[in-house]
């Protein structure tokens, strides 16, 4: 394993934690699901650096369509923002 | 034929980091959209091209393989990315969100 | 019924081109094959009436895509102009981000397509041509609502902005 | 070997640290067509990522993965376009 391999593998790590801590922090629930988009893109492009790749197509629909779908729609029909 | 590679892998990686300084760097929801739609498209663009001249001056069946599954998804990003920047400009003003000084808006009032 | 088998044989070339090279029945494998026409006949059925469904508003067929010289007059018009149109683009962003001058607005155009694809290629092409972007559109008239990012004229016509693409726009898809 | 295939592994690196200054946006956008914007920029990122890295795997596989995603992440972006201009 080179040293610019290890570099992606860093990076993209610290990326999900940071896309998951920005899904926690926001008050307004659209960007809380883009954030939780934005992390779950960074797991699928993770399992495929782990040579995943069947896994890695599972986790693209998964997370990146239909879970943000599901939670769009959701937020539709109860409120954009979260309440203290 | 490695040189070519080299230099197309250069373009896209410079086009790139434009289009990211872009997204910094400018100052509305427009003018961001055009810096990431035109250069992360031109960049992919690049990328994809020298995978192609890569697999095809490789040669061989699997080789060959790989630069036609690439030519598949160069179609798909460049169907896909101006269509989804085209749906984030209108849902933009849509949303009421108005492009910072500007010196004509012939949309305003429509919707 | 036209509907459905023109689907399901796009869907099948498409699938023969990704599986080029499987096997030993010209290039590909008879599981390949007879896989491959399943499920494009099933696609066919599901997708044929959705894509041949909506009525264009000039009355024009759906079938004149299946022409093959509209398709060698896009692939002239990708390498050709709008590669170099692209590519001045980039050039333009790139002067923009480092000098930071923009004077931005946004237009209406006219460029006086009637069909949806057309004017679906003519807008994909301003976005990604030097300092045009395509926000919306009104399904009336075909106009097209442009943010354009150094504005030089409040009222341009259609030449001032985009060049030669609406000829080009006809010559393929109307 | 044409090339060396180290470059393969640099060439995706630096589409990685892009991705960084993209997340920046998504967190720092003060409106939601910002993040939006940041994300779709990140989505081209990763596409090609992947399709450098599945050069460099050497697997077809992979690239496949490339289209996969480049397809399903247009619909995510679609999805809240649509909610952002009243539909659904």
């Amino acid at each position: 394993m080179s040293a610019a391999q290890s570099i992606i593998h860093v990076v993209v790590l610290v990326l999900i934690v940071a896309g998951g801590a920005l899904a926690v922090w926001f008050k307004d629930l659209i960007s809380a699901v883009l954030s939780l988009a934005a992390a779950s893109l960074l797991v699928s492009l993770e399992f495929y650096l782990l040579q995943a790749p069947d896994v890695a197509i599972a986790e693209a629909g998964i997370g990146a369509a239909l879970t943000t779908a599901i939670y769009v729609i959701a937020v539709r029909r109860t409120r954009r923002k979260e309440e203290e | 034929m490695g040189g070519l590679i080299y230099v197309l892998f250069g373009i896209s990686v410079v086009f790139n980091g434009l289009g990211v300084i872009a997204l910094i760097r400018f100052p509305d929801v427009y003018t961001r959209l055009h810096g990431a739609t035109k250069c992360t498209t031109f960049g992919s663009i690049f990328t994809a091209l020298g995978i192609i001249a890569y697999g095809f001056a490789r040669g061989g069946a699997a080789h060959e393989t790989l630069a036609i599954h690439t030519i598949v998804a160069l179609v798909a990003l460049l169907v896909t990315n101006p269509t989804g920047s085209h749906a984030i400009a209108r849902a933009a003003h849509r949303s009421g969100v108005k492009p910072k000084g500007a010196v004509v808006d012939r949309l305003e009032g429509r919707s | 019924m036209l509907a459905i088998l023109v689907t399901a044989v796009v869907a099948f070339l498409f699938y023969l081109l990704l599986t080029l090279g499987s096997g030993s029945v010209g290039e590909w494998s008879a599981t390949e094959l007879i896989t491959g026409a399943v499920l494009s006949l099933i696609a066919g059925l599901i997708a044929g009436r959705v894509v041949f469904s909506k009525k264009e508003r000039s009355g024009k067929s759906h079938y004149r895509m299946l022409n093959p010289l509209r398709w060698l007059t896009f692939l002239v018009y990708l390498i050709g102009p709008f590669f170099f149109a692209m590519a001045r683009a980039n050039l333009d962003v790139a002067y923009r981000v480092i000098t930071g001058r923009i004077r931005p607005g946004i237009v209406r155009l006219s460029p006086g397509l009637s069909t949806d694809l057309g004017i679906t290629l003519l807008a994909n092409s301003i976005t990604l041509t030097p300092g045009t972007l395509s926000v919306d559109v009104d399904e009336g008239t075909g106009d097209l609502f442009v943010h354009w990012i150094n504005v030089k004229d409040t009222e341009p016509t259609c030449e001032a902005v985009c060049g030669s693409f609406p000829k080009w726009a006809r010559r393929i898809a109307e | 070997m044409i090339i060396d295939p180290i470059t393969f592994f640099v060439v995706g690196a630096c589409f990685v640290l892009f991705m960084v200054f993209s997340l920046i946006r998504v967190g720092l956008g003060p409106t939601t067509p910002d993040r939006v914007v940041g994300l779709d920029t990140m989505n081209t990122l990763v596409v090609a990522t992947m399709i450098v890295l599945g050069a460099a795997f050497d697997e077809v596989v992979f690239i496949d993965v490339a289209i996969i995603y480049a397809l399903l992440s247009f619909v995510g972006t679609l999805y809240v376009a649509r909610y952002l201009e009243g539909g659904l």
